[in-house]
């Protein structure tokens, strides 16, 4: 899986994408971003408030249920502030 | 017809572009956001220097192209246009360009209104603002998310 | 700021003069009526070869004026222009322009949609359009006053 | 009292403006209109049907009891369509 972070949680987790091999039992965004949050500090500061945390599978906005699997794009970012 | 790009863009010429050689177009309506020097209704706070704009290619222009989609399913439009810029701009700088086409002006004025709206909302763009004091991101505004979901309302239009 | 003139003007120029240097201004936005073609709703009628607007000087800048200090008084503008032609016209050329400029999107926007509803109703202008098949003035339509007292209602704003 | 008509209305009654003195009791725009309808045919077919005439007094619309008297500039013109 392809993960993007933008704006404050690029700069949070201090990296701008990954590719990561999902763990067995991940198979929603609810569950990717709980197995982030383990990851490390900059994941854990990152995400600790997921009502500030958007989540896009395959650049379509999609709720902590929608399903996840390998070979997806995941982006995370912040409540957007354009126009 | 949606852009996003690092350079500014011709407002006049974008408007004439779209209602050109249409002779059912009566009505044009743009919208251009401005970068202000004053930070959100804070009258002590620093000035804004420069403003960097974030987005997240590929998403952003595929958000527009369904925004875009919308409007064109609500109104009757002869031609749409939204100009998103990113990168580094200063104040005075245009943003975000919105342009509608219609045989009316009630289609046309309706349909840019909920393209800025929509768009606020729901295009990957991300501000950093910089001031004397320092930079930071720019934290959404529920007025934006209130200001979109009158258009939910099944009956708006 | 109004002006009532037989030139057509330029929307990207007057646009940028009016936010230009006021680093309060966020949003500005145009509304610019164009001439069709085409008659009102008429599918099998002739297409329209020019059009004649016909207006009462003096009046006419009384009263755009009047409805500008109206949008003033009701939305916080930092800037406003109308500018409306008069004499012979064809289709495609440009006929009205107003443009409105505030440090939010929706001041801007509500106060160019009223602006360009009370001036169908308010300012002393009339139409008269050629076709092949002769000229003839043009009537009011009743979707322009009810466009207009949607704005009479007091909590409107 | 100057008198001017705009689009049909000065089409049909022929001149784009003239210069009249009032008749005693001619003191609203209504008695106005009455009055015009007398003077021929060109005015009694232009004012034919008041509710697509409306009358401006010294350019401010005015309704069927507003004042007039001499010195007044007074415009008749159908309901506009500018924009």
């Amino acid at each position: 899986m392809t993960l993007l972070y933008f704006a404050w949680l690029r700069t949070r987790i201090g990296q701008q994408s990954e590719t990561v091999t999902l763990p067995d039992g991940v198979t929603t965004v609810g569950a990717l971003l709980e197995w982030l949050k383990q990851r490390g500090p900059g994941y854990a500061a990152a995400l600790e408030d997921l009502s500030v945390v958007r989540v896009a599978v395959n650049q379509d906005f999609a709720a902590l249920d929608h399903p996840v699997a390998d070979g997806d794009e995941v982006a995370l970012f912040p409540p957007v502030t354009g126009g | 017809m949606i852009r996003v790009q690092r350079e500014d863009f011709d407002v006049g010429a974008e408007m004439a572009a779209l209602s050109e050689g249409n002779p059912r177009v009566g009505a044009v309506v743009s919208f251009v956001g401005v970068v202000r020097e004053m930070v959100e209704g804070a009258s002590g706070e620093p000035a804004i220097t420069a403003l960097t704009l974030e987005h997240y290619p590929g998403m952003t222009e595929r958000q527009l192209a369904e925004i875009e989609a919308e409007a064109r399913a609500r109104w009757p439009l002869e031609a749409c246009l939204v100009v998103h810029r990113y990168g580094r701009l200063e104040p005075g700088d245009r943003i975000v360009l919105v342009v509608t086409a219609s045989a009316h002006r009630q289609a046309a004025l309706e349909a840019c209104s909920f393209l800025i709206d929509w768009l606020k909302t729901k295009a990957p763009f991300w501000k950093r603002e910089e001031t004397a004091a320092g930079a930071k991101w720019v934290a959404a505004r529920d007025g934006d998310d209130s200001a979109a979901e009158r258009w939910d309302k099944t009956d708006e239009k």
